[in-house]
């Protein structure tokens, strides 16, 4: 049985990886190396927005935003945003898995791994963070020599910002029934250019930071009567092309993470599209394979959690403090333990991912145990504080109301990029290889 | 109108139900959100003229003698239709303690007052905020003829920005037992801050500098305010948690017409076996919350005893909420984290109650308390 | 639209219901000669076995089987069961719902729940429960004169024991494809008598008691063209018929709830089919909708957390009490939360079915909730006593080992009679109103 | 033979399974079940042969020399193919603790004795059955020369019916500090009586009076026997971490069979988003299971600070074990409910394993302290 053989060659993978939690001397040096990176060439004027919102993107660290920061209004964080761009470009690490070719360091995952680890810690943004971990691996495996030429550097050197267009108003879980259309024009019909085009005509929703992108990757149908699989293509589009309005959408807290996108008879040159015509979508799922959330998410988590043990036990923490601790402490030893978990997880992907290993689906359960983690973290936090959690206010707040923030921010951790019921899907079919339903 | 019969219980709620829907858009919680008030003024003068205020209050005093149960089916109906509402704080939290405890005069010059519309509300500042019978960070100084001088910070006061009277736990010097005082609006010394919170009601930070308050105030005895703490916590639980049952009913209702009607796969979502069982764990929630939260309101308006009844509602209907309000958003995905929907504001009263009166462990602690752990 | 108008009846019910839970004074002098009965008419000698695994059966109290105690081989015992059953009978108290004529007490739901209630706390044996809480009603509802004469007093008087045989080992949860068959033999065909017969064929699984049953009701497969819902007939079938074996079934914890039935050639009146031939599958769904779960279980619950309170108290609690408690109080005072909302629920849905209320689906939630509790219940138990839970024998052991049993017989109460998956889809479908799958 | 390497390992583990697939019908939990030894003496000699309870004692006391790790993954198999064993009782419990903390007399003899098939255990009665460093219910009498005559009962002694000499922590006299003592099987006044228990692993109750025990047997020093019990303890714990890995991980493979081959509605039940979701909820269970219990026991192995690593792993394995039986028996329903099915033996181990060297609660609470809450 094919599958069962799959299971205990991926078994035998983790036992390999289970028998040294050591870091090589290397790796160790390595640490070293990126801590130091950072303590010299962060911007000090850089520093976290007080009234800031979180980010919805799971590599991101609080009080920034990256792309909106580059384009900021307050000429020194958009000089600092931008200056620490290229202090990392420098040495190829906003897209450090890329090869040194495009701009990008050509890292192990494991190195990979400790770099974002570290930058984690250090608590300083993410640059780039769509571009560099979903569009630029994407690139690397099905773009074309001239695509890869013309976007990989701009997004290793953080030049280029991109937003990720795939779902749409009646297209969420059932991303595959999309409906942007894609029309192909002969290169006479088309006024612009000699070149050939699409004509896009749609909506996308949802879109992360797209008012801040300058282009974007999107999914449209090219064959309308094709099975709704393999009727889809794989576009780059140039954000400032006439046709297209951006509209950021609000959210529950107040914050505008995402935008909708209406694209009106946008021209996009048939020489954009990534891959074959009507196989995008095989694309796009190769896109959303790159793992991002794993290490990240994990490294916040652990770093609130070591503030809130610590707020606990200072004078102002014992003011707010809820009067009747013992659940609230068993469950925070709790969240420790599956912090833990995750990060050994998260370790265990990056270690198999050096080895060359077939991805399994500990990635994927890494990313629904986080969502789910990130639920019960932001419930304990608040609990810790009894009425005091109700303080949507920094200002005279626990730990700056960062725990009322994050109840809120974790209601989207199970919904966007996929819900955790469809995450359990791909988990039981792909991974377990249960029949689909 | 006589009160005692169900059929008029269900009129009442009839009714209260077709005004809020009407009202939704003027004095729902988005609408009023930005209003200094917290709520619309309008929509009050509407239901004091329909007797809300007084439905409960004793008939002596203007009231319409009705039992605690009624109230709570007002505020089931302001929790479905998420209408911040001063009438819990009001009645729950403040009249009917005053009605129980308190003088006949203070009675007859604020419990006719309540009846024709004017507002009250609570102030209970306790360490931790801990919803106990003692222990207040409010200090009443006796300052000659029974009067007192007060002066402290309390946090989480609803609709103070409007009250027109606040019901204050205080400690007299270092003695832990609490005293209550009945504060008018416009004592010198007293402060209001609109503080920026979760929930949709509005919440104040209330200071007493140096504030004089007559012996007259008093409510009750000088250190016999425990029990009417007792009282307010005990009403104001129960019809918080009534709030809350309306609430999720509202949010388990939403969201079966959404999973109807949203298509994903060629079919409705409420045909796949994932949303089906997360809407029947939300019929469990909600149908607890209401068997729980109409058994301890009945207790409190038999007057019987009521503490693991209250307790046991609060910390059930609790959990439950968020519950309903968290897998809501699974069922909804990504159009239910805009502002633009309604599911968000329950959300917030979800969380924001939740905490109110203590919160769930808190009240399962008193249960485990109460059966002798 | 048709469904909202019947939520908002329902829910005006509910209110109606919740705003008086005090008992009148004739329910309480009812309540009260029920106690004076089981003090009075309780067969001193019939105590429980301390050795039983307990029943399957929601209505069952831990020590007895009746079905099994009156045909013991022990004399006093079976003098006993059979004692207890005659004096139930007097009163009409064995199917008290049932008409006076058919040996009923013609009793409300209101009533009905008390006496249950009372027997419950009282810890005396329930007589005859599938056949009168089952079959009884089914019979009133579906059967036509003949079939109530013949066998509604025999239930109602203790002396006729039925089983229920509708899973087959290929139809569990999906019970209508079930394929026993029954073919209907033209009179002179059959060797037996002169009446026309069907002639069944096929195996029961799971079916509770079976081996200590008289009757079986059983569904069959009468159609086998017709769409699977529309070929089944709903039979009565006498358990000494030739060519039907029963064989025991022994389950995870050493026990015989129920047996597997094997039905070859077995010859069955056609006068013995209930209801109209290929619309058995519709008596059925009737006589799984007759609840049992409400009040039985939730008094149980009670009284053994009651007794776990009093133990923890107790000399030999502390000595077996784990040492930290702090999480053991949260959960008992949990369960004790829950406990009083399913009391307050199984008190609704009798005092609604007493006002005549259309059934809404608050029973469905009840038994749902119910058996997710019975899991929650054994396992706070069983953490109470730490280490020593794992004491099998009662000997020695803390409450007499009853929550280490007691976890293995929750295992069975997400499963039997519809496991709690298939009961949150008919929540959702019938009761909440959302679409089929 | 070097163990050192990760291939080796990899093909210890696969002989291993491959052994004890075969065996299983033999040796397996159902058929020793009724058996007076409780395992498989033939078995027992098989995987002496093979060096199993050889393969992590030094070599200079005729073992294999192998990290503790190596040891865990033997114990991963013994679980995923439920197989009773003394394996992990007697090195992990005893032997290793012997070769860490005793005489180098007291190892001599025991673990060349081990590695040819002695089998040892652990008894260890703390009061509440707490896990503990401190407090015995057993006590060890001084009585001239340095030696002790031992006193009272421990329950949950396992395989102490055919264990060669038991690794026992006794109190001196009235002093809470442990004494680690090596009792002979043969010692009189010693008293070994099996209990019905609800796991597949054998458990006594040893009962002690006035049992001779000579000073030579003392492990490590008197009074210090804190040291010896942590040591046990957490190498216990670990190696019984792995054997519910393997449990788990042998009962996610058997659900997921189950539910591509069982149909219901015309096809595989595992096609049902609720088995799905069920599926996928035992995969998160037992991934992190392995993980956490392999960081442990490699920190055990390479003797780093453990103690978090450790009941971290136990609280998550312990209910995310029980989690996965649970599950498995909604996917299989009524079969799985059966005394034919192989389901309630892992069902039975994970519910006595969560409860060895302390239950989730008491890990978790370790872990708070540890963090200082």
């Amino acid at each position: 049985m094919n599958r069962e053989e799959n299971v205990n060659r991926e078994e035998a993978m983790d036992r390999e990886e289970a028998m040294d939690w050591e870091e090589t001397a290397q790796e160790r040096e390595f640490r070293q190396e990126v801590r130091a990176f950072v303590r010299d060439r962060f911007p000090a004027c850089y520093r976290p927005d007080p009234e800031a919102e979180h980010s919805l993107e799971p590599e991101d660290v609080w009080g920034y935003d990256w792309p909106a920061d580059r384009r900021s209004a307050d000429p020194e964080r958009r000089a600092a945003a931008r200056a620490w761009a290229a202090a990392l470009a420098e040495r190829g690490w906003i897209a450090p898995h890329l090869p040194v070719a495009y701009g990008g360091a050509g890292l192990s995952p494991m190195r990979e791994f400790i770099l974002r680890e570290e930058m984690m810690r250090a608590e300083v943004p993410t640059v780039n963070g769509i571009g560099a971990m979903l569009l630029g691996p994407t690139l690397v495996e099905y773009g074309n020599d001239e695509q890869r030429a013309a976007h990989l550097p701009g997004i290793a050197r953080g030049e280029t910002v991109w937003a990720q267009g795939f779902s749409e108003p009646d297209a969420g879980s059932d991303l595959a029934s999309l409906r942007t259309t894609a029309v192909r024009e002969p290169a006479e019909a088309s006024d612009a250019a000699d070149a050939e085009v699409y004509r896009v005509n749609g909506q996308k929703v949802w879109t992360s930071s797209a008012q801040h992108a300058d282009w974007l990757f999107v999914l449209v149908r090219t064959d309308p009567r094709a099975p709704k699989h393999k009727g889809i293509s794989f576009l780059l589009i140039d954000a400032t092309s006439p046709g297209i309005t951006i509209r950021p959408l609000r959210d529950m807290r107040g914050a505008d993470p995402f935008a909708e996108i209406h694209f009106d008879d946008v021209r996009v040159p048939v020489a954009n599209r990534v891959g074959e015509e009507n196989r995008g979508w095989y694309v796009a799922m190769a896109a959303l394979g790159f793992e991002r959330a794993g290490i990240g998410a994990t490294i916040k988590f652990e770093r609130v959690l070591e503030r809130l043990i610590t707020s606990l036990r200072s004078a102002q923490g014992q003011d707010f403090r809820r009067a009747d601790t013992a659940v609230l402490r068993h469950e925070i030893a709790q969240r420790h333990i599956e912090l833990r978990v995750q990060y050994a997880m998260a370790r265990l992907t990056a270690s198999r991912q050096t080895a060359g290993a077939v991805p399994g689906y500990e990635a994927s359960v890494s990313q629904l145990l986080g969502a789910e983690l990130h639920q019960r973290l932001a419930r304990t936090g608040a609990k810790a504080f009894g009425p005091y959690a109700q303080l949507w206010q920094r200002d005279g707040a626990p730990m700056d109301a960062a725990f009322a923030h994050m109840r809120f921010d974790a209601v989207a951790a199970t919904l966007l990029g996929g819900t955790t019921e469809i995450q359990r899907s791909v988990i039981a079919t792909r991974g377990l290889g249960l029949p689909r339903s | 109108m006589n009160l005692t019969s169900t059929e008029d219980q269900r009129h009442i709620q009839a009714a209260a139900a077709e005004l809020l829907a009407a009202r939704r858009m003027t004095a729902g919680a988005r609408a009023v959100r930005e209003e200094p008030e917290g709520h619309s003024p309008e929509l009050w003068k509407e239901m004091t003229a329909l007797g809300w205020p007084a439905l409960v209050l004793p008939e002596e005093h203007g009231g319409l003698g009705a039992g605690f149960t009624d109230l709570c089916l007002l505020c089931e109906e302001l929790g479905r239709h998420q209408i911040p509402s001063p009438l819990l704080a009001t009645v729950a939290c403040a009249a009917l303690p005053l009605a129980r405890h308190g003088s006949a005069q203070l009675c007859a010059q604020w419990l006719g007052a309540v009846a024709e519309g004017r507002t009250l509300t609570y102030v209970r500042a306790a360490p931790h905020g801990h919803w106990g019978t003692a222990g207040s960070t409010l200090t009443a100084t006796p300052s000659g003829r029974g009067g007192f001088r007060l002066d402290g910070t309390a946090l989480f006061v609803p609709y103070a920005g409007t009250a027109d009277a606040m019901l204050v736990m205080a400690q007299v010097g270092d003695r832990t037992e609490l005293t209550a005082l009945l504060v008018e609006a416009g004592t010198p010394g007293l402060h209001r801050h609109r503080l920026d919170v979760v929930g949709n009601t509005p919440e104040y930070r209330v200071a007493f500098t140096d504030a004089p308050v007559p012996a007259s105030r008093v409510v009750g005895t000088v250190g016999g305010g425990g029990a009417v703490a007792a009282t307010a916590a005990a009403l104001g639980t129960a019809a918080t948690c009534a709030e809350m049952v309306g609430g999720a009913q509202g949010v388990l209702d939403m969201t079966v017409a959404y999973a109807t009607t949203r298509e994903q796969f060629g079919r409705p979502i409420g045909s796949f076996q994932a949303v089906q069982q997360h809407c029947a764990d939300m019929a469990v929630d909600v149908l607890g919350a209401r068997v729980s939260t109409y058994e301890a309101a009945w207790r409190l308006t038999r007057d019987l005893p009521a503490e693991l009844a209250v307790s046991g509602a609060k910390a059930w209907v609790s959990e439950r909420y968020e519950r309903v309000c968290a897998l809501a958003h699974q069922v909804h995905g990504a159009i239910g984290f805009t502002a633009e929907h309604d599911l968000p504001f329950f959300t917030r009263h979800a969380t924001a109650a939740a905490l109110s009166f203590g919160d769930a462990d808190h009240h399962t602690g008193r249960v485990a308390e109460a059966l002798g752990l």
